[in-house]
């Protein structure tokens, strides 16, 4: 079984990096490069050999209720898949860029643990365990946030711990309010005793939870401390944060609870309606409102989400389709902008728009792979954000919500003004730049480009024969609700 | 049922201080007030009346004890707990350290 | 006296005790304050039948409390600045709380009572897990064989934090505006 | 909290060497038997960070880290998760699922018993105290003062 080996490879990575480097930190890219890629292959392989069943594994040997069960089904699969792409690209963008804070290893030691993490969360079938793994990402991406040691990333790291600890407290305490009604962990079981017991109390644990991982995805009113936390933080780790830290511990968490433990009730699902339509018109138009690129690329991922918050909240399977779908394109083209950021920010040494100017031509590669990526997120067909979005509108439309349509077509186009700016005055402005002051160098390239193609490539999920192998199973799962439990459970 | 809402409303104390406390210092002292309040009403939920912790001795008759799950779920909370304090203080010395302040409304104001 | 008596008597405690931790001017007695609502919680645990918990609560809040001291008590700077939020804010936070917690309490009733907790998986632990795990303390067996996979999570959990920790102290900063050596 | 590197006064000192044996005993002791009494890796290794602290604090920080080897604890400390993880794998290899107790469980009440729970309160004791005394060591020798009016 290779469930385990998800956290064992990350953890194992993360364990041996402070014994074997010293002074270098060789070791240290080479062990974690090993270990990412080797789960990304895991996580392909995983994905095809699984065909629409469910894997579960039994820590310790114990079964369901006694023990903790890792499960491993189509969404999960998909999950692992996302974070082992960006992580990949991330760590590869990572090497030269993180050098100029030094040669150290404890960035790709935390680096691991937030994959690890990352992938604990997307695996687990226990509440509780699923709520010890977000601990140990949110530990390892307040450390990354912090990691370059100026002032103001200390104080974004503050925020954005004071911000984990609200809504880690009230997810415990949810999990505390499950456990007395229920007496029970796993999320199958869990599923199965909930449902008969008082609607009051599914209402006041979905509320704690709403709230808590609500939080953790950044939708508008939780949204205060993404900003400063996505735009402080080191470049490759603010494409793992906006990337794919907010989707595993937000979107997916939430998937999984309110679509296969709680079964979708009603009222959360117009809740995430109006957290997503809240936040795609916000956060797209505050937006436009910043000269610092990597906080205009903060506020545009609270207005992505948005979008998927959406999707999910129709409760359709097109919706859940395009939500899905939307998710792993915004990982892909937002982590590529913020390694553009990163690489504008090496070579030109500012984030601010209005200190850049003209470079298309000293750095071809930044500004095309920005080119794309910009294009992709304003949803400009044949790029994958055309599709996901045009999914997600159809499907509001189908379900009679012509209003919260309308408002993602908006959206869009306040999205793509704030993309003009980027483009307009980063990349493409009237002030001539002469001499770069650092080097973009071949690995930065090369993640760039292979996010790029990327972006074109997962517009191919969006072809029948392509969607019923990857996307619909995925739907499937989370369509289907409380079916989980039965799958999980063996029945 | 007053315990179970007594120990709730120590959780809003601590939410409250979160909520509106500006001080360094006292935002992090809320968050274990939170911390507390979370790991109290497990163990609430597991209490059973009359029942012995959940240890064996020997020579001692097995009689009914109290629910061991809550109690090794706080043991992992607790050190969580620790983990959040040693950081934010950490953060909160670096900022000190900066701004000569722990007031974060003026840590906003002098950071621009 | 029944055990409930006595929670509520620590419950009052620790509600004003935080109260008062949050509300003073010193920084001295606050984390004092804060400290004592910790061994009101290891106490509470210890009349909860927690031994365990109670031991750890006990040791870890002092730990918390050397942490704590260490960081912020300082020759020449005792008392806290105007620490609160306006007037207005204020209000509005306990009007919303109070709120919260008035719709909550019906949520309190439908739950089992207390001292009658359901335990349908926690019967195994109690009548399996000496066998199973060889282990007397039920809690250790469950910690470390029935939920070893939890554990090994709170370890990194706390090396994670360690790090962190760390991470942020170490002593050059990058910049120069970072202040530290 | 070590203002002075030389350490207290030598009345302290005598009083917390006879005190500091006793301590990492009795942490040895809680960890030892944490799979038959309260306690455990947890609360064992806390006592044994504590009894650390006592002679930082009565010998001050030169001192005490002429003899504690500071490259060794932090390689300790490092390596104990690893070995909780190697317990694990070896859990897989023989015992059917990660984290399986492979161990013979032994006697009940014996102080050899519970198979793989008595190694990893060993492994998590020892993680918890050096990293709670490293933490705190990192703390005193932080220095607020200095660069900080730049």
């Amino acid at each position: 079984m290779i469930l385990p080996y998800f956290i064992v490879i990350p953890l194992l990575a993360a364990f041996l990096i402070p014994l074997v480097s010293r002074r270098r930190d060789t070791g240290a890219v080479v062990l974690s490069l090993a270990a990412v890629s080797s789960l990304l292959v895991l996580a392909g392989l995983a994905f095809s050999g699984l065909g629409g069943e469910t894997l579960v594994y039994r820590m310790s040997a114990w079964k369901l209720p006694i023990g903790i069960p890792l499960v491993l089904d189509a969404l999960s699969a998909l999950m692992l898949i996302m974070v082992g792409l960006i992580a990949l690209t991330s760590l590869v963008f990572s090497v030269r860029y993180i050098r100029r804070l030094g040669r150290d290893w404890r960035y790709y030691a935390l680096f691991m643990i937030l994959v690890t993490g990352m992938n604990g969360v997307i695996i687990t079938g226990d509440l509780f365990n699923l709520f010890v793994f977000m601990e140990i990402a949110l530990f390892a991406a307040l450390a990354l946030v912090a990691f370059g040691g100026r002032a103001h990333e200390f104080e974004a790291s503050f925020k954005y711990a004071v911000m984990a600890s609200i809504s880690s407290s009230l997810i415990l305490l949810g999990i505390a309010v499950v456990y007395g009604a229920t007496s029970m962990l796993g999320l199958a079981t869990i599923a199965q005793s909930l449902a008969d017991k008082s609607p009051l109390l599914v209402l006041w644990t979905g509320g704690l939870f709403m709230a808590g991982f609500g939080v953790k995805t950044a939708a508008m009113p939780f949204h205060a401390w993404l900003p400063d936390a996505h735009s402080s933080a080191p470049s490759p780790i603010s494409a793992m944060l906006s990337g794919v830290l907010i989707k595993t511990l937000g979107i997916y968490v939430l998937i999984r609870l309110f679509y296969n433990v709680l079964g979708a009730p009603p009222l959360f699902l117009d809740i995430f309606l109006g957290l997503g339509a809240v936040s795609i018109l916000l956060g797209n138009l505050l937006a436009i409102g910043q000269w610092d690129l990597k906080r205009l690329l903060a506020y545009s991922s609270i207005g992505q989400v948005g979008y998927i918050l959406l999707g999910m909240g129709l409760g359709t399977p097109l919706g859940m389709a395009g939500a899905v779908f939307h998710m792993i394109n915004h990982a892909v083209f937002k982590s590529l902008l913020f390694y553009n950021a990163g690489a504008l920010e090496t070579a030109l040494g500012t984030r601010d728009l209005r200190q850049m100017g003209n470079v298309t031509r000293l750095l071809p590669i930044t500004s095309g792979t920005s080119m794309i990526a910009s294009l992709s997120i304003s949803g400009i067909p044949p790029f994958n954000g055309f599709f996901s979005k045009l999914m997600i509108i159809i499907a509001a439309v189908q379900a009679g919500q012509s209003v919260l349509a309308l408002v993602a077509v908006v959206g869009s186009l306040v999205s793509m003004a704030a993309y003009l700016k980027v483009q307009r005055y980063g990349l493409r402005g009237g002030r001539p730049v002469e001499k770069l002051v650092g080097e973009v160098d071949v690995a930065m390239k090369a993640a760039m480009v292979i996010l790029a193609v990327l972006c074109l490539a997962t517009s191919l999920l969006v072809v029948p024969a392509v969607r019923e192998a990857t996307l619909d199973p995925v739907v499937k799962v989370i369509m289907d609700k409380t079916q989980y439990a039965l799958t999980v459970l063996g029945k | 049922m007053t315990l179970y809402a007594l120990c709730f409303a120590l959780f809003l104390v601590g939410l409250y201080g979160l909520l509106t406390k500006r001080d360094l210092i006292k935002i992090i002292l809320s968050s274990g007030i939170m911390g507390y309040a979370c790991n109290l009403m497990l163990v609430l939920f597991g209490y059973r009346r009359g029942g012995v912790y959940p240890i064996l001795e020997r020579g001692r008759e097995a009689g009914p004890m109290v629910d061991p799950l809550p109690q090794a779920l706080v043991l992992t909370s607790i050190v969580i707990e620790l983990g959040v304090t040693a950081l934010l203080a950490a953060l909160a010395i670096r900022l000190f350290q900066k701004y000569r302040t722990y007031d974060i409304t003026k840590i906003r104001r002098l950071s621009g | 006296m029944p055990i409930e008596t006595w929670l509520t008597f620590l419950l009052g405690f620790m509600i004003l005790g935080s109260i008062v931790a949050l509300e003073i001017k010193d920084i001295l007695s606050s984390i004092v304050a804060i400290g004592v609502v910790g061994l009101a919680v290891s106490l509470a645990f210890l009349f909860l039948q927690a031994p365990d918990l109670a031991v750890v609560q006990f040791l870890f809040e002092i730990f918390a409390l050397i942490i704590l001291v260490r960081a912020f008590i300082r020759k020449d700077f005792h008392v806290m600045e105007r620490a609160s939020s306006g007037r207005w804010i204020i209000g509005f936070t306990l009007i919303g709380l109070a709120a919260v917690f008035l719709l909550s309490l019906k949520v309190f009733r439908v739950l089992p009572p207390f001292g009658e907790p359901l335990m349908e998986t926690s019967r195994y632990y109690l009548e399996h897990g000496a066998a199973d795990t060889g282990a007397a303390n039920i809690v250790a067996g469950i910690i470390l064989d029935y939920r070893a996979y939890d554990t090994l999570g709170e370890v990194t959990v706390l090396l994670t934090a360690i790090l962190g920790t760390l991470t942020v102290l170490r002593f050059r900063a990058r910049d120069g505006k970072g202040g530290g050596r | 909290m070590t203002d002075k590197p030389a350490g207290m006064t030598l009345i302290i000192k005598t009083v917390c060497r006879l005190l500091v044996g006793l301590i990492l005993l009795y942490g040895i002791y809680i960890i030892l038997h944490g799979h038959l009494s309260p306690g455990g890796g947890f609360g064992g290794g806390v006592v044994l960070a504590l009894g650390l602290l006592a002679v930082l604090l009565a010998y001050g920080r030169e001192e005490t880290l002429k003899w504690l080897r500071l490259g060794l604890l932090k390689d300790l400390e490092h390596a104990s998760p690893l070995v909780f993880l190697l317990i694990g794998l070896a859990g897989t290899a023989w015992g059917g699922a990660f984290l399986a107790n492979i161990l013979s469980k032994g006697r009940l009440f014996a102080l050899l018993s519970s198979g793989l729970i008595l190694p990893l309160n060993v492994v998590i004791g020892l993680k918890v105290g050096l990293s709670l005394f490293l933490v705190v060591l990192a703390m005193a020798e932080f220095d607020l003062d200095k660069g900080a009016e730049e």
